[in-house]
């Protein structure tokens, strides 16, 4: 069944509610931790991590069972006055998946942020919970807000909660990391408004639903959509505005990067599609949409050699974020700018969420994977990793497992996403892009074993286990790297759950 | 009309020349005077284009409080000002072409934006009664886009657990290494003595005038927070270790207010953050009033930094 | 009446914008921190000295007034405490010839 | 012109004057200066979209006005956090400036 386009509810929807708890639950937890401290911060998170990912289930199950979005009026002031939350197909996957890797994480962490009983509260261990709480709660509110402005402000959230979590362990390195980052970040906000502004004095509403009824083609939305585009283009680190990422996110405790490069950088890119394909249907033009797709399969190939180059596996993990962020830029040429009628479109969109999702499974297990492999010997070069594979089995295969969703093998998640993303390119004649993804598979593939080699060859000099590794952290790392893998048992074909909501539904093809 | 046109056109001028200065100027320590001076042109600005809440802000965070700040670091980067290379001429060229080009598609922009301006004026003035405040701005701040403020005061939390991050691990918990002066002079203590009643008077009539009238919660804040800064640079009370109880109290008490007011809005208005009617201007007041506490406490804790020692010197 | 009142502010903000003018310039052509600083006070004192009293018949009602008035004592207030901060500065550095 | 239009034109240049100071200045202290004259440009074509929507009774349109101020309470907090993390910088390396070329800093692998 082809869902049609239905029209913005614009009032509150029964269970409505639950949006408004998913960003507000972390708040409340913020500001426990903040009054309490000490080993109260880390009780607080391990109680709001379940509820939190029952909210998101619940969200996610709803929007499953009545096959609309869910909205929330907060204060009873509609928009254009007021603000609207709204969870559609993408915003309750999107949540679903935060809330599942937040979890993970939160568990993760737990062996290296957990504040002993009796010893004095610590800074890494206080700070940690808390920024992770700010995080959860600026995904939930950029995948749920519906109006540019308090989207602003949920990507300052976003930024004020991973720029510390970078600069946590306190070296010179990660400061200037995060300092890097941090620049990048405001000038990427302050574009991002600047466009706001723009919307705002022409259509007098910052309310996307409303927006998409009334943003012509002209040249103050080009301009608008523009600047907000590079402003978001340059906090999800698409290349060539890539360079404060690596260091950012190989320097950050394996948690973090686990979060930042599984989630943060999502975010931004979850509002550029919020722009192109719902603020202002339509609008993007062909070769706009060749350029953004040009910058991705820059990325791609650009991410993948020099992550192949890196001599440290934090570091090649992170190169290895690049290029897959170009993946979802293909979202725009095969979905954005095609018109409606294209019947590939859908495809397209599904195999671009897809990637999305799959990717942030299987970074956050790979970043763990390489935190537990870099506490045990206490340094995380890969040519020195020779034997750890008889050492962490586990942890070794979890790196496999995670590995072959970013080459797009099946099983896993990144095969489907790809595949899906190939058909589309090819059916719809843009070839070109067919030719980048096949060879990001190829280095991606290249870069993987090249970590699997050192890993399972013997060791060439005596391995020296620093400290223990505990298998439950293992299995946490292990059972991201599963979701990643059940995701490749999805259909091979266009998702009907990821379209609700929608403005205007994209092409499917019809059998 | 003329004649005060004229003086915007002066005004206006002196702005840019002004942010130009701040920005080619050689000194550090010149550019942050420009920009102080700036930001107190700004809300002249602001003031001609009739938004005077905005005004007050500009002028207590973007002239005060982002001066006081960037002094600070100044003075404790003096022995390195004038490192680091610029950029060679090609690349300021590109910079400069570029930084123009967008200029321009501002301008054409400003220059072609509806003649009748769109405008969510009638609407909220519509629905003034309501919320039983005077000042609309205040409407949209703590009716129509509360959602927006409660996640700012996050946004402000987040922000100084930020900046207390950035503490060395030993010092965790402790005293912020504000300081100003080896030994304030009697003169400043004087001040310091004088100011802060007067100051506190103010802050406090700024946000509770703020219902009906320009004013509110973030600018009685600031001023709380210049009033608070006064005295620790005077050395008249001691920067707080970070740890303290009631520290940590005092900061989020007026988030916590609010959010409980908004809870309670689920319950007794049908919605999150939705007054009761009648209640509207009482609950919002007890919001603001906690809030301009908490946003005080903040935004000078934000400005005295990261714990610099364990205990109090 | 009125003639006057407006006669009265006329003169006075000119008188004051003068002392402003004068501050200014001596701001600018005086060659020491310590002379600089006695042309800065005399447009703190007399330039908006002079231009409050001669806003006083205009203000509205006696609160106006006041705070006309109140604008006027913090300025100096602060002109005087700034003044002696920055004289001590220069003393200490040595740039007071 | 009006005056709506007049500061409309400040603000446009304020923004690119901002911005070329982030680009083009090296020294960090001076690029967070710089990004708060951009603010400030940015905000105040939001206050001359709001004056231009001056409409029943009201000599601007708050919505947009409240929103400056929720910006500018933003920038602050944006602004203390970069000047902490660079003060923070120049106690670790003695350094206030961070060159292009040198990203590959990362972390070093023994420490991590």
């Amino acid at each position: 069944m082809i869902p049609t386009a239905m029209a913005f509810a614009d009032k509150t929807t029964a269970n409505g509610y639950l949006l408004v708890l998913a960003i507000i639950l972390p708040v409340i937890g913020i500001l426990l931790s903040l009054v309490f401290g000490g080993r109260s911060v880390e009780r607080v998170a391990m109680v709001l991590l379940p509820v939190g990912l029952a909210v998101a289930v619940a969200v996610f199950g709803l929007v499953w069972r009545d096959q609309q979005s869910l909205v929330y009026i907060v204060g009873g002031w509609h928009p254009p006055l007021g603000i609207a939350l709204r969870a559609d197909g993408i915003s309750a996957a999107m949540m679903l998946t935060t809330a599942i890797v937040i979890c993970a994480t939160g568990i993760f962490a737990r062996g290296e942020f957990s504040q002993p009983r009796g010893s004095p509260e610590t800074r890494a261990s206080q700070v940690f919970w808390i920024l992770l709480l700010g995080i959860w709660s600026g995904l939930n509110t950029v995948v749920l807000g519906d109006d540019l402005f308090n989207l602003y402000v949920a990507l300052e959230l976003l930024t004020f909660a991973a720029v510390p979590l970078v600069s946590l362990k306190g070296y010179q390195e990660t400061i200037k990391a995060a300092l890097r980052y941090m620049l990048f970040a405001l000038l990427g906000s302050v574009l991002y408004l600047l466009g706001t502004v723009l919307i705002y004095g022409a259509y007098g509403t910052l309310d996307i639903s409303l927006l998409s009824g009334r943003v012509q083609p002209e040249p103050v939305a080009w301009i608008a959509a523009s600047l907000m585009t590079i402003g978001l283009l340059a906090k999800t680190a698409l290349f060539p505005l890539h360079l404060w990422l690596p260091p950012a996110h190989a320097g950050a405790p394996a948690p973090g990067s686990a979060v930042l490069s599984a989630l943060v950088v999502k975010g931004s890119f979850f509002l550029i599609v919020r722009l192109w394909f719902d603020a202002m249907p339509g609008l993007m033009s062909f070769a706009s949409s060749q350029i953004l797709g040009t910058l991705g399969a820059g990325a791609i190939l650009f991410g993948s050699v020099l992550a192949l180059r890196q001599q440290r596996l934090k570091l090649l993990i992170a190169y290895s974020t690049i290029a897959q962020i170009g993946y979802l830029f293909f979202i725009f040429p095969l979905a954005a700018a095609v018109g409606v009628d294209e019947p590939w479109a859908a495809t397209a969109w599904t195999g671009g969420w897809l990637q999305l999702f799959s990717h942030a499974f299987a970074k956050a297990s790979m970043f763990m994977a390489a935190g537990l492999i870099a506490e045990a010997l206490g340094h995380d070069r890969i040519a020195e990793l020779g034997g750890i594979g008889r050492v962490l089995p586990i942890t070794v295969f979890t790196f496999g497992l995670a590995g072959l969703s970013l080459m797009g093998v099946p099983p896993s998640g990144g095969f489907v996403a790809k595949w899906l993303l190939l058909l589309a390119t090819v059916m719809e004649g843009q070839w070109w892009w067919a030719a980048v993804m096949l060879a990001g598979g190829l280095l991606a593939g290249g870069y993987i074993f090249m970590v699997l080699g050192k890993a399972l060859a013997s060791a060439t000099v005596p391995l020296k286990i620093v400290a223990p590794v505990s298998r439950s952290r293992e299995m946490v790392a292990l059972t991201l790297a599963l979701f990643a893998i059940l995701l490749g048992f999805l259909p091979l074909q266009p998702s009907e759950f990821l379209q609700i909501g929608r403005p205007e539904v994209l092409g499917v093809i019809t059998r | 009309m003329t004649y005060v046109f004229v003086f915007e056109v002066g005004l206006a001028a002196l702005l840019l020349a002004i942010a130009v200065w701040t920005i080619v100027v050689r000194a550090t320590f010149a550019a942050i005077v420009f920009f102080m001076i700036y930001g107190l042109l700004a809300a002249i600005v602001w003031v001609r284009l009739f938004a005077v809440d905005v005004a007050l802000t500009e002028a207590a965070i973007g002239g005060g409080l982002t001066g006081m700040l960037m002094l600070g670091a100044a003075a404790r980067l003096r022995e390195i000002e004038n490192s680091g290379e610029k950029p060679g001429l090609p690349m300021r060229l590109a910079a400069g072409m570029l930084c123009t080009l967008i200029s321009a598609a501002l301008g054409i922009v400003v220059f072609s934006l509806p003649d009748v301006a769109p405008t969510l004026a009638p609407m909220a003035k519509a629905n003034l009664a309501q919320t039983g405040l005077g000042n609309p701005v205040a409407a949209v701040l703590f009716a129509y886009r509360a959602f927006d403020t409660l996640l700012e005061k996050v946004v402000l939390l987040l922000a100084l657990v930020g900046v207390w991050s950035l503490a060395p691990d030993r010092v965790w918990g402790g005293v912020p290494g504000f300081r100003v002066y080896a030994q304030p002079s009697s003169i400043l203590v004087f001040l310091a003595q004088l100011l802060p009643p007067i100051g506190i008077m103010i802050g406090v009539y700024m946000f509770w005038t703020g219902a009906s009238y320009p004013g509110g919660a973030f600018q009685g804040g600031t001023v709380l927070a210049a009033m608070w800064l006064l005295v620790m640079i005077a050395r008249l009370q001691p920067v707080p270790a970070i740890s303290l109880r009631p520290l940590r109290l005092l900061l989020v008490v007026g988030p916590v207010i609010f959010i409980a007011i908004g809870l309670l809005g689920f319950v007794l208005a049908d919605a999150f953050l939705a007054y009761p009617a009648g209640y509207s201007k009482p609950l919002i007041i007890v919001a603001e009033a906690t809030l301009t506490l908490s946003i005080g406490v903040t935004l000078g804790l934000l400005v005295a930094g990261p714990p610099e020692w364990k205990t109090q010197q | 009446m009125t003639l006057a009142f407006d006669i009265f502010t006329v003169v006075a903000v000119s008188a004051g914008s003068f002392f402003f003018m004068a501050g200014t310039v001596g701001l600018l052509r005086f060659p020491d921190t310590m002379t600089r600083l006695h042309a800065l006070t005399k447009v703190d004192n007399l330039g908006l000295g002079l231009i409050v009293v001669g806003l006083l018949p205009r203000a509205e009602g006696l609160l106006g007034a006041l705070k006309l008035l109140s604008v006027w004592i913090f300025v100096q207030l602060a002109g005087a405490i700034v003044s002696q901060l920055v004289a001590r500065v220069a003393r200490r550095e040595g740039r007071h010839t | 012109m009006n005056s709506a239009t007049l500061f409309g034109f400040c603000g446009a240049i304020l923004v690119g004057l901002g911005l070329f100071g982030l680009i083009t200045n090296p020294q960090l202290l001076r690029k967070i200066l710089a990004f708060n004259v951009l603010g400030t440009g940015v905000f105040l074509l939001f206050g001359v979209i709001a004056r231009r929507g001056a409409a029943a009774g009201l000599e601007g349109d708050p919505v947009p006005q409240a929103l400056v101020i929720t910006g500018i309470v933003v920038a602050f907090s944006a602004t203390t956090m970069a000047v902490v993390l660079l003060l923070r910088l120049y106690q670790e390396t003695g350094e206030a400036t961070i060159s292009p070329d040198d990203t590959s800093a990362g972390t070093d692998g023994s420490r991590s």
